[in-house]
């Protein structure tokens, strides 16, 4: 009866969501499967980021995926990110909720920037956090400056209120993103 | 049922229209006040359970700015006059008057959107600060909508009035919206009380 | 033909009323020009009438049950065995939470809403609800809430915290995503549908009743419907409220339920129980409208203490407003406090019992005729009152610490919900289907239609009360072998597929009955109020004649037909509006002719309530469109109305 | 007839559960504790009471509808000619009935208030505090002591003297949840931002086992706790146990293993006291191989269910925190011979 107009604003609001919601909202908890080494690896042997590699096969899980964002930023409180980096304001780190990419801005960049660690001071967690959480936290890390979908960023938190919600944060264009480590203006 | 039934009475000689309790709209109109007064005295009652989870009442921020909110008080109760005039100037379905009655409301209207608008800045905190400026924000919003949506409706009635669509039915309209913006107004009351008033007194 | 009859015939034309000047067929004829909705798809869209719209809410209320019945089936499978991993734990959660949600939202209050919709107007003897377009408004906006909860759901973003989306967990930090977000939407929606509704009722209630309906005539389901809506009118804000504020928590950062910022997690709880309990009756009384329409006329009697009932009705509607504090018996509140909430909430068994007894001394009094409708009502009263005997327990702080948040409350609230409100809302479709669609239903398929749901009901969901008490939590996707709850979960599944056998039968009678039921007459039941007095189905009129009423059951007590009043015009949409307590006639106001606007009002307001679930904007410049449709909508049609004719 | 049959199904599903709540392990019928046995006789009161309740009902519904009437049919339609002492009669009737509906009403809310009263004064008696925190999915159990350093950290288990009251502290890290151990007593939530309080005591001794009773996501469902009643020596051994340092590895593959833990992802999460180990997102280890069981009572406690539970935690319990650390096979074998001396 009242079938003919419910197919019409199904298939309407389908044209709505179909593209973003399905990957965005998926809940893997397993993450990206574990032990082999992907393209991933190649990153992790060379001192520079970013020099030219095919894209990870394992980024179109993470990066805008609002789940494993969300758990990133759970790890990037529980594994004291915040002692350097603060809320992402930097302090002894550089800031990360800013447009300044000193090792490049895509997630495979941050992920071997964790992965590897970094001159004058960032740690290398290679083998102290496992893979699939490193990936949800670089996904977290680019949430900060808003460069995911809204849709996919986190909300405030049930804590006290530092800054607003990566949500809300607006979009931080990159700039001189330096796939060639630091130079020059690396960092201020 | 072919069979013509045995008619008690014939009612040709009643009246299609007729104002307030007679009216449908009346009762209508009735209903989403008290919808609307619930949601109000609920989320007076989230402001109240709010206060009580904390000591310092407003936690951190000093309280809005008396300025502006006492203006909006004043003018609204000001405006019951005009408004009750319009009121019974409808009910007598004396067009020129109704006219007049509808555009001095209209302008009242707007200006208190405007003073609406000064509250906003003159709140002293702001909606992401802390569960105080939630709810500060909520009120006076929820407000602020019944506003907005009372002004657009007398502005339409305001136009009606001046082009050929004036009815009897018409006039109804008129004293319903006038109903209303009573309603607005003293929604106002309890809510500049809450919102000025009490948390200079904890 | 002689010059007689054609001057006859031409001054008939000019008579614009109906009354002994203008032939019975003249009147009909005329009368069906003017209410008719025009054919079409744009007719089907533009169509204000109570009884299309009625239907409409009606059959799409049952798709959700079935899709919900659906969901009930997958989990039912999943817990059949210990360790079962049919469906995943992030799956399992959006079932159930889909499962309480369409139940609730979309199925349980707006069937029982179109119940009113279709009946309320026939029943009180007017010819259109109160603000028609409003009410297609309200159907168009509750369909697309639906849908969009439905169409989230089948996306994976179906929400996944419970219907009753406790924060922190349905907060922004703990429920990423935009899961939330849609099931928050989905209850502006329907709440808007549903507040739109209940005004719509009161108002017809109040002044559309057919002359001499004074209060004490007022038929029971009417008298239901009255105090639900006004229930309606007190519980729905606070959910309204509460989603707004959750929403904002989520998009804009508010920090309603965030204890950091001195906000906090039970005020969500107080919120939204203090709607959830109302909800439950709500659900309740207008059964109990069914009910008491249904049981004099197969038990041929009078219903027995009519005041009682509609008494016991405003007691539980206000009582209901009093005991939400017993969903949050173990959050840690003072004592002292919840053992009031325990005496309130005993105390609403003391209305329900009055019922009770009424509707048992009809029966004993009466001449029982056990068709389908009777035995649905018989086994209404069979599990609705174990399901009150356990919701007693319940009440007992003592008792609910144990019991609370197990299967033991399962068991419960569908003893309440299925028991009360189903088993009712079935015998009411076997007994006002000839109404609706001119055919009955088959008398023997309904029979195992109530035998499989009878049986198959207490199978799935007596076990549960002992799952409950030996320890089996709700909400859970699986649990562990060796804890004795294995055999009587399968014992639950069986029930559950003998159950939706049962609905199968249901469909398939209907399905079966609307081809090659038998044809029904007027009043094939030999029933008492005013919709029985029209034809079936009804004509978009409703009735030809506005019926003057003289008692309770009119057409029992002028068993050769019914006075009428008349002076309504027939060449315009015209309704009788009478005085709230004695129903005298007092004004003749015009009812609005069909209009896209509605429909077009109720697509701007989705836009604006879909696109704010994504950015906060939408609700400002979402409320441009909407303003249009609103202005169109009540935008006064050109020419005016005919003038009024003169008196004959 | 109809409404018979299905009785009988209903006092078999009865009869059913009867037979299962003699004992178990998390059955609030089967009560171990004060407050549980007087809950217990509290609902078997409220059952016998509204069990004559419901046959009274049941009866005069079946009464009403097929008691013998005089003969002779009603036409359909016409109303059954009413007599007024009939309905006199029946109204005496309906007031006698809501007049007992009160008493019993009335007397019941008696016997539930006594009974919470009595409940609650068990809490001055108290002589042992433990502060539970509960947190996605699992329980984190502090047992408290004046004295700080007799203060120590375990999860998932709690173990408590025979008849000693014990004073449980209720916080919540993340969501709400709900502490609740059916043998022992009613629940109680866990609440982010508040501070809840039970008292549980054990009549006799016993394993018993919790559950989270408030919808808390993913791993609701494996979210327990084990309670372990025994006599006050033992537990005072089991508590000197608990208070000391975790036991240095003795072998070679142990010695390993700890190597393995402190420098691989375990140690980003895991406390293990007397190590370098002390992060605290996840459960202390100290003395993990004396609990019995894994994963928040997902696992009883074995090297072979440890083993699967470290290679692949998210196929066990999908959504947990524990993630797949990817260790070497020989890597996974040295750890297991480390936490599964950790006695």
């Amino acid at each position: 009866m009242s079938s003919p107009c419910r197919r019409a604003v199904s298939l309407l609001l389908f044209a709505a969501f179909a593209l973003a919601a399905c990957d965005r909202e998926d809940r893997e908890p397993r993450g990206a499967p574990v032990g082999e080494s992907g393209p991933g690896a190649t990153v992790q042997g060379t001192l520079y980021a970013g020099e030219p590699t095919p894209p990870d096969p394992r980024r179109q899980e993470y990066e805008g995926n609002a789940y494993h964002i969300s758990q990133g930023k759970q790890l990037y409180v529980w594994f004291n990110c915040g002692t350097c980096h603060a809320n992402g304001g930097g302090d002894i780190g550089p800031p990360l909720m800013d447009d300044v990419w000193i090792y490049g801005d895509s997630l495979e960049n941050i992920f071997a920037t964790i992965v590897q660690g970094r001159p004058n001071g960032m740690p290398s967690f290679r083998n102290k956090i496992p893979e699939t959480q490193i990936w949800e936290i670089a996904a977290y890390v680019r949430s900060m400056s808003g460069q995911t979908p809204t849709a996919a960023s986190p909300g405030r938190n049930d804590s006290l209120n530092a800054k607003p919600a990566e949500q809300r944060t607006p979009k931080a264009e990159p700039k001189n993103s330096n796939p060639g480590g630091p130079g020059v203006e690396g960092r201020q | 049922m072919e069979r013509s039934p045995h008619f008690t009475a014939d009612l040709a000689h009643l009246p299609t229209s007729a104002h307030g309790p007679r009216s449908t709209t009346w009762w209508g109109t009735l209903g989403f006040i008290l919808i609307e007064a619930t949601a109000f005295a609920l989320a007076a009652a989230a402001y109240f359970y709010l206060m009580g989870q904390t000591e310092t009442w407003p936690p951190g921020q000093s309280p809005p700015d008396w300025l502006w909110g006492t203006v909006q008080l004043v003018l609204m109760l000001a405006s019951l006059w005009p408004n009750l005039w319009t009121d019974r100037v409808a009910h007598a379905d004396d067009l020129r008057r109704v006219r007049i009655g509808l555009v001095v409301m209209s302008a009242i209207g707007l200006l208190t959107l405007v003073v609406r608008a000064f509250e906003f800045g003159a709140l002293n905190c702001r909606w992401d600060d802390n569960a105080y400026g939630s709810i500060v924000w909520v009120l006076l919003g929820l407000h602020a909508t019944h506003l907005i949506t009372d002004v657009g409706d007398t502005l339409v009635l305001t136009v009606l009035m001046f082009t050929k669509h004036v009815e009897p039915r018409r006039f109804t309209d008129v004293t319903d919206n006038c109903v209303y913006w009573n309603f607005v107004v003293c929604a106002w009351v309890p809510l500049w009380a809450l919102l000025y008033v009490v948390p200079r007194l904890v | 033909m002689s010059a007689r009859d054609t001057s006859a015939r031409d001054s008939a034309r000019f008579i614009r009323r109906d009354g002994p000047a203008l032939g019975e067929a003249e009147t009909h004829a005329r009368l069906e020009r003017t209410w008719a909705t025009p054919p079409g798809l744009w007719g089907w869209l533009s169509s204000v009438d109570h009884k299309q719209v009625g239907r409409r809410y009606i059959v799409t209320a049952f798709v959700f049950f079935l899709l919900a019945g659906l969901l009930a089936l997958a989990m039912r499978m999943q817990l059949a065995g210990p360790n079962q991993t049919l469906l995943t734990p992030d799956r399992y959660n959006q079932i159930f939470t889909m499962h309480g949600t369409t139940m609730m939202f979309l199925f349980a209050v707006p069937v029982m809403e179109a119940f009113a919709i279709y009946l309320v107007p026939l029943m009180v003897g007017t010819r259109a609800i109160a603000f028609p377009r409003l009410n297609a408004f309200s159907y168009w906006v509750y369909l697309a809430g639906g849908v969009m909860l439905w169409v989230a759901f089948i996306l994976n973003v179906g929400p996944d915290v419970g219907w009753f989306s406790y924060v922190p967990l349905a907060g922004p930090q703990f429920g990423p995503g935009k899961r939330t977000d849609f099931w928050a939407q989905m209850v502006t929606f329907t709440e808007v549908a549903a507040l739109a509704v209940a005004v719509e009722i009161i108002v017809t209630v109040l002044k559309q009743r057919a002359p001499g309906m004074s209060l004490n005539r007022i038929p029971l389901f009417v008298w239901g419907q009255l105090v639900t809506s006004s229930m309606v009118v007190f519980a729905m804000p606070a959910v309204m409220v509460s989603s707004s504020m959750l929403i904002m928590d989520r998009l804009i950062g508010t920090h309603f339920f965030n204890p950091a910022e001195g906000g906090d997690a039970l005020l969500w709880q107080h919120l939204f129980w203090f709607f959830g309990h109302p909800e439950v009756y709500i659900i309740f009384l207008p059964a109990t409208g069914f009910v008491s329409s249904i049981l004099p006329v197969f038990a041929r009697r009078p219903i027995f203490g009519y005041t009682a009932l509609v008494l016991a009705l405003f007691a539980t509607g206000f009582l209901g407003f009093g005991l939400w504090v017993h969903h949050m018996f173990v959050t840690g509140l003072p004592h002292l406090g919840n053992s009031f909430y325990t005496a309130a909430s005993m105390a609403i068994a003391i209305p329900s019992g009055i019922q009770i007894f009424c509707w048992l001394a009809t029966l004993w009094d009466g001449r029982p005729r056990f068709a389908t409708p009777l035995l649905f009502i018989i086994g209404f009263i069979v599990i609705f009152v174990l399901g009150g005997l356990s919701g007693i327990m319940l009440a007992s702080v003592p008792i609910d610490s144990q019991v609370h948040d197990t299967y033991f409350v399962v068991a419960h609230f569908h003893y309440v919900l299925i028991g009360g409100a189903v088993f009712p809302l079935f015998g009411a479709v076997y007994y006002w289907f000839p109404k609706f669609t001119g055919r009955m239903l088959s008398e023997r398929a309904g029979a195992w239609n109530f035998a499989l749901f009878f049986v198959g009901f207490n199978l799935a969901f007596f076990p549960m009360h002992i799952l409950g008490l030996i320890g089996m939590p709700r909400r859970i996707y699986s649990y562990p072998a060796g804890l004795g709850w294995d055999d009587l979960n399968l014992l639950a599944t069986a029930g559950a597929l003998i159950l939706a056998a049962g609905v199968l039968v249901f469909l398939g009678n209907v399905w079966h009955s609307l081809k090659y039921g038998l044809v029904a007459g007027d009043n094939p039941w030999g029933a008492g109020t005013l919709e029985w007095a029209t034809s079936s189905p009804p004509p978009s009129v409703n009735f030809v004649h506005i019926p003057v009423v003289t008692g309770r059951e009119p057409l029992w007590e002028e068993p050769n037909g019914l006075a009428a009043v008349s002076g309504l015009r027939v060449d315009q949409r015209e309704l009788l509006l009478t005085t709230v307590v004695d129903a005298e006639p007092d004004v003749r106001e015009p009812s609005p002719m069909p209009s896209i606007w509605p429909l077009l009002s109720a697509i701007a307001v989705t836009v604006l309530f879909i696109g704010s679930i994504f950015t906060p904007w939408a609700v400002v410049w979402g409320s441009i469109p909407l303003a249009v449709g609103l202005i169109g909508w009540f935008w006064p049609k050109s020419p005016p109305d005919t003038p009024e004719p003169v008196v004959e | 007839m109809r409404a018979r049959a299905p009785m009988a199904l209903l006092c078999i599903g009865g009869l059913a559960g009867c037979e299962r709540v003699r004992h178990g392990v998390q059955s609030a019928l089967d009560p171990a504790g004060h407050q549980a046995g007087r809950i217990a006789d509290l609902w078997w009161l409220f059952l016998a009471v509204l069990a004559a309740v419901y046959a009274l009902v049941l009866i005069l519904l079946l009464v009403a509808a097929f008691r013998p009437r005089r003969r002779g049919r009603v036409p359909v339609g016409s109303a059954f000619p009413q007599e007024a002492p009939t309905e006199r009669r029946l109204t005496r009737v309906l007031v006698a009935w809501a007049v007992g509906t009160t008493a019993i009403i009335l007397t019941l809310t008696g016997f539930s208030y006594a009974v919470d009263r009595d409940i609650l004064s068990l809490g001055h008696r108290a002589e042992l505090t433990v502060e539970i925190t509960a947190k996605q999915w699992w329980w984190q159990v502090k047992y408290d002591d004046p004295v700080p350093n007799r203060s120590f950290e375990t999860a998932n288990e709690i173990r408590l003297p025979v008849g000693v009251p014990v004073r449980v502290i209720l916080k919540a890290q993340d969501v709400i949840h709900s502490f609740w151990v059916p043998n022992l007593h009613g629940k109680t939530d866990l609440i982010p931002g508040r501070v809840n309080e039970t008292v549980i005591v054990a009549n006799r001794e016993g394993r018993f086992r919790g559950q989270c009773a408030e919808f808390c996501g993913f791993q609701h469902a494996n979210m327990a706790l084990d309670v372990v009643a025994v006599p006050r020596a033992e537990f005072d051994a089991w508590r000197e146990s608990q208070l000391a340092p975790a036991v240095a590895p003795s072998d070679e593959q142990s010695q390993e293993g700890q190597r393995v833990f402190l420098t691989s992802a375990c140690v980003m999460c895991h406390t293990i006291r007397g190590t370098t180990a002390a992060s605290r997102v996840g459960p202390d280890l100290t003395h993990i191989a004396t609990r019995p069981s894994l994963a928040a009572g997902t696992l009883p406690y074995s090297k072979g269910n440890l083993a699967g539970w470290i290679a692949d935690p998210q196929r066990i319990k999908p959504g947990s925190q524990m993630p797949v650390t990817g260790l070497s096979a020989d890597q996974l074998q040295s750890v297991l011979a480390y936490l599964d001396g950790l006695k």
